[in-house]
């Protein structure tokens, strides 16, 4: 089993969401994060001083799937995610070596 | 930077010789109120008048309000998220310590008959002794009268957090408050409306220019230099954590200038009216002066901006509320918005004192060219002035310049001292490194500004 | 959708038949006070009542307090967290244009004598320009009345704001906001507190029912169907980011509205008196009534649903909180929580257009309701009724009708043409999707709501 | 724990041998002018003074204020993020109920001529159905009067919200506070301002110290200990998540405070000018006490410790606050910021019982350490009281205590008879342990607090 | 070394905190997510309109644990977290390569 | 390719942002968390009682690396997250067996 771990911009969510949910996919978890990197942060400005902030709001999906469909989700998740513009976010892969339900205590691919 | 500084106050101190012309006597607004308040004997015939109390009454309320909570909430939406508490900590506890100085010293001090040089007020009301329920202050009680001037004493120390928050110790802020008070506030406020030397020369300030923010302003920036930069200032700070709550507290300051200005008319009457019809005005125009300049300066209208307007426009025509009419409001409110901008760059930039809230940029600059700006405007008959009675406004202007630079003085020498002083009781005023990247709200308080899970 | 909204507008304008009669002219609370406004010159015995005053002075701090912060934070805690400072900053600038604009050409054209057909007010009032600061009206400064009422021109645009939020261009809403005062509110406000045709009719319009909710709730309504629906809309939105931040602002409302409908009294009478009570009874009886229809529909007696509520109710007995008793409070309160709840459903739901924050619903169909409602309730010895002289009651239905229709009508026609025009001066009033997926905050104000850590 | 508390409440029980004796009647404040309500037709000549009205009118809107969002915003900021709104909704939903009871019976059992014992009001005003616009009370409206009464209807309940949130049903809490308003409240307030037993003695009660504070504090103890703690009281408990919200509450409180005191006066009189400074005081005493308390405590002086403070510094000084001069409110509000400060402890940690927002110790306590103290500060001549015409301060302590104990003793026995009452009709008032879990803002409002992203 | 990274339903938190306590563990790092599976969301109403919750709060747990105690520690959480209702949540396991103590440098298992 | 979870105290986050810049990473995920470990919580204390806060705030550093640089950014992170006392934190590091870079589809270490 894999988890598929991506970062993208925030309002990308929802379309990831029911992008996976199309091909199939039941469960994900997502978190608030903060990113970054090539695509700079920005300035604010409040009664004439800068603020620079660094970070910019992203968003953490993690799904873990049977390593036979991880492709699939990762194209899937590329597909949705995209804007082409900077910032976009990564996907990283991870390897998940067991899987349990907690409501069931199963194991293995069948509790994804 | 401090050269710097040092060289701006010594240029204000410059202009010493004006401190020796007088214009003829005026009494207006407040002073009015409190010279008869300093003679109630004379006035055996006084009878209360319930709807001026009423408003008295309300008005007092309504500048509590300002503080509290509409400051607090203002200071504190603009400051991180670790130090947000200790803000309304500030404003909370300088509020209860301000009350209690006014009861025991402050009103005596302030606004009771004193030494014939018109420096300083009388000891008779110590602790309010002589203080019967029966007392009037004109057509009003006089403990309401003691009330509503209490709330200008409760302001004015609480405006000086904006210079200091995120890294001073929270004794230092008591300590500093109090002596604050009873060195700098009590005098000025005698000086102008105790029937102090400004007030025989004829110096106009209706609700506080001079009194309230340009000894505010001062004591803040003198403060901020001493006490020094927030750690990141100025390049590397977090933006306000809270934009809407600083803008609730605007909205508050709005509705409580209401009280703050009118009611220093001391009566529900036709001065009243104007004072808040120009208030209001002058709030507006400001506001929107702000938006517009930042909107062309950085491509976006903010609300911290916009709101910053307002404040710079309610501290402008505060001096200048008894003695103009629509258009000079107008006209007052346009330069606040334009000249309180510059000051936030010029001070925070230009001088490098992280001054952190804006105090001196924007109450002490507003005050101060509000004070300036009366002299003419408030000419009978010029743009709607009302108030003006001496020969010519330059006249006034001399005066008026001899009141702003008479209480900055004051203000920068007894800040300087006081600081000093406490600095040595509490072992430095600054809070250590650890704790200011802590965070005043665990360091100091040992609270948590928001836990929303 | 558009076209039945068309058609729900041409059903109301089918009624133009109505337009020909009249009743016996009366004349209540501020009706009354106006017309002393326009003729102060008759009045030389008029002198000033420090009481009277004293109230006009408090009523308007209630009422700005309303505005700001009230309903900035009602409409903003409604909204995403990611817009919630753009909507505090629409309600903000809106209270400050508006402001410049009543002393510029508002107060003149709403409240100063006019033209013979009743249509528009006079020019001679145009930036205040022979306001004296001792001039009265009726027995309390002219200046006060003109701050009073000030603060209405400035609550009804700002009340619009709910219909275009979180998708709208900034400079859109100063611009229609401003052409929207001069072009609706001010007419209307003339034709029924003015001395306008209206109230030569006999309308009864307390508050302003008619005048402030009629026009704002038709407007909004027309502008959100022509500025098309939220992303999302309806089906796939996001709840209200801050429920407590909603009702702390409908809270403020509750308490301003008590300065808005006692108030427009003109003084600190009997008639003040029994408009606050009745205003009391009909808020805290739609809110009930709301929250238990509520509670029967889903289940679930919800925070944001029992304040708007008290909305709703506020909104219903406005027009009519000079004519009726306690009952026939209990009675409006009961309908509005009734009616604005089903309406909510009927604007999203059945006419499918996006007025986002229920204007039309709650403050349109309430202020209508209760217009219409006064003529029965409001009759002498009806339930408690005080206020209604005219023969029968349906006489005045048909004339409270007529305000109602007219001001619609105007409402409707000119939010169109303003919308037409501005929409070709800033290429389009709807922000980009970008924009709108941003969120206002940043793409609008560079700016951000919390950040909490 | 249960049977401690029964110690205690037994103990209290054990002065009714208090109840034969009566001083010298004597009639201030309130009861003054609920008197001249209770026989307006015996004063044909009594006039309307518009200054009286105009302050009564806004001592309402400020007393309506500190429920909403006032005590609602002070409540909710203490409790956990998850149950925010439940409390918001519990102090709201009150409000309008307690309203609607107050006018369909409420003013007329508590504040209209009743039965020949003292027991209870009359039933000629219930719907207010006899009401004219025309009725003064004194030189007031009598709707103001019905109005500014009412508020204090409202907030007494509500203060019992801090009992019992984080876990009680919410159709309990509709049905508790209706009953007790009737059964509690209505009574209370009768004996004291509406001629009934007490005020024949002569007991002093100002604003509430009794009427309010007293039957609110032994009803929550009563209902807290009925219902049982919260999960994890009292060693896992979570912080209050808010504590700027408390702060915000907590002064719109202390603003809207001022109405409640000095609006007791009845009049914008020299009594009213009292009643708001030493109200004043006491608080801002009583803030600094509880900080410094704390600060020994603790080693941190805190925000929501110094709100706190103010709370019980205003509750204790309610009942005073026509009878004492400056010094009398500054040893009150000592003696409040201390004897609040340990009670908190008492009450959670000795007894055990978990009244989880102190309203027992700071309100009960409160209230009746001001009613008692009162005695002699309020004593003509000692620390500048002002009130006491009583022979001596002991008869008059007297007299206190027997208010106190029989306030007291109907709270807590028709808390107790409530209680049971609905636990029937309820099925139980207590929320599931699931439904607790989750939070009651889900569970029973199906709302969320805060949705910031 | 695992780490065993948990998605429960937030009110178990103190629960499985509890648990792990007992058996030893002494570090743990806990995340607030949303999650998204079967357990589908809920509807809130606000003046009549319905607005859909899609994600619902859950937290994410993620312990460090040499291999040998895994199993165990896999057991306890799924004890601790259980309430037989749908959304429990999931565990995850996945191999951790080094691990650091910062304030100390150590590495391996003495870090954790 | 290898994920470095770093675990430290929030008010070291923007030294190790720079310390990662000047070592020339350009990518970071940031996410806010809880910890619980040897350093204890605090107590917090509200009108005389006492409130436990078992978790304190952390924050959670997820870069992805090439592996041959994985040491000195580890390195790297001790360095500039150290503050010598308890509750510094960990840093975990954790096998990536792909990355993809959204934006263009990019896959494997050019993706970082
Ligand atoms: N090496 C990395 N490790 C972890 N997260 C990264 C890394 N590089 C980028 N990210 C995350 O991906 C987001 C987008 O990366 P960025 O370089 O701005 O643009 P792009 O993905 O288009 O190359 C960043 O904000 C950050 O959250
Ligand atoms: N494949 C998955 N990958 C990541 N997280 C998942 C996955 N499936 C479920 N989850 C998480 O587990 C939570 C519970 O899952 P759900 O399907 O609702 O119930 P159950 O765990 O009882 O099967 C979800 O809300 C989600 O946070
Ligand atoms: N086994 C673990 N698994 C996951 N996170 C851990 C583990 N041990 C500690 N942590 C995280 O590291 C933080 C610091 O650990 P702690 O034991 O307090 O101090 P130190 O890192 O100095 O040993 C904790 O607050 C927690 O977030």
């Amino acid at each position: 089993m894999k988890l598929i771990k991506s970062i993208i911009k925030p309002f990308k969510l929802e379309d990831v969401k029911d992008a996976l949910s199309e091909i199939g996919i039941e469960g994900m978890t997502v978190i608030e994060a903060k990113g970054f990197g090539r695509q700079k942060g920005h300035t604010e400005i409040y009664r004439g001083s800068e603020y620079t902030i660094d970070f910019l709001p992203k968003v953490v999906i993690e799904v873990a799937v049977p390593d036979d469909i991880a492709d699939k989700v990762i194209e899937t998740i590329v597909k949705a995610a995209k804007t082409e513009k900077i910032g976009d976010g990564k996907i990283f892969v991870i390897p998940v070596e067991q899987a349990v339900r907690i409501r069931t205590g199963e194991q293995g691919e069948v509790a994804l | 930077m401090i050269s710097r500084y040092l060289l701006l106050l010594a240029s204000l101190g410059l202009a010493p010789f004006l401190f020796g012309q007088s214009v003829d006597p005026l009494v207006t607004g407040s002073a009015d109120a409190v010279v008869q308040a300093a003679a109630p004997a004379t006035e055996e015939e006084a009878t209360l008048d319930s709807g001026n109390t009423a408003w008295m009454l309300t008005a007092t309320a309504l500048v509590l309000f300002m503080t509290l909570p509409g400051l607090a909430l203002f200071y504190g939406g603009l400051v991180q998220s670790k130090n947000v508490l200790s803000v309304l900590m500030h404003c909370f506890a300088i509020a209860c310590l301000a009350s209690i100085i006014w009861f025991a010293v402050g009103y005596s001090l302030a606004l009771t008959p004193g030494n014939e040089d018109g420096w300083i007020g009388g000891q008779t009301a110590f602790f309010l002794q002589n203080l019967s329920v029966d007392s009037l202050n004109g057509d009003h009680p006089e403990t309401v009268w003691i009330m509503f001037q209490m709330t200008f004493a409760i302001i004015t120390p609480a405006l000086i957090v904006g210079a200091f928050v995120e890294r001073i110790k929270f004794s230092a802020v008591l300590l500093f408050s109090a002596l604050w008070l009873v060195v700098v506030y009590c005098p000025v406020c005698y000086w102008v409306w105790g029937g102090g030397w400004l007030a025989e020369r004829g110096v106009i300030d209706f609700a506080g220019g001079i009194v309230v923010h340009a000894t505010a302003g001062a004591s803040a920036l003198t403060l901020a230099a001493m006490l020094g930069r927030r750690h990141g200032f100025p390049r590397s700070l977090k933006p306000p954590h809270n934009p809407g709550m600083v803008m609730t507290g605007a909205a508050m300051l709005w509705v409580g200038w209401f009280g703050f200005n009118a009611g220093s008319a001391a009566a529900a009457d036709t001065s009243a009216g104007m004072a808040m019809l120009v208030t209001h005005l002058s709030a507006a125009t400001a506001s929107l002066v702000w938006m517009f300049v930042e909107w062309r300066k950085t491509g976006k209208p903010g609300l911290v901006g916009i709101v910053t307007g307002t404040i710079a426009g309610l501290a402008t025509i505060t001096p200048a509320s008894g003695s103009v009419g629509p258009l000079g409001a107008i006209i007052i409110g346009a330069s606040a918005g334009l000249v309180c901008y510059y000051a936030c760059g010029f001070v925070k930039e230009k001088l490098g004192i992280d001054d952190s809230l804006d105090v001196a940029a924007v109450h002490g600059v507003g005050g101060i060219l509000g004070t300036l700006l009366v002299s003419y405007l408030g000419w009978k008959g010029e743009l709607g002035g009302l108030g003006i009675n001496a020969d010519n406004w330059q006249d006034q202007l001399v005066v008026q310049a001899q009141g702003c630079l008479a209480a900055i003085a004051l203000s920068v020498v007894a800040t300087y001292i006081i600081v000093k002083v406490i600095s040595a009781l509490t072992g430095g005023i600054r809070v250590s490194d650890e704790e200011e990247t802590k965070g005043l709200d665990q360091a100091a308080h040992g609270e948590n500004g928001y836990s929303l899970s």
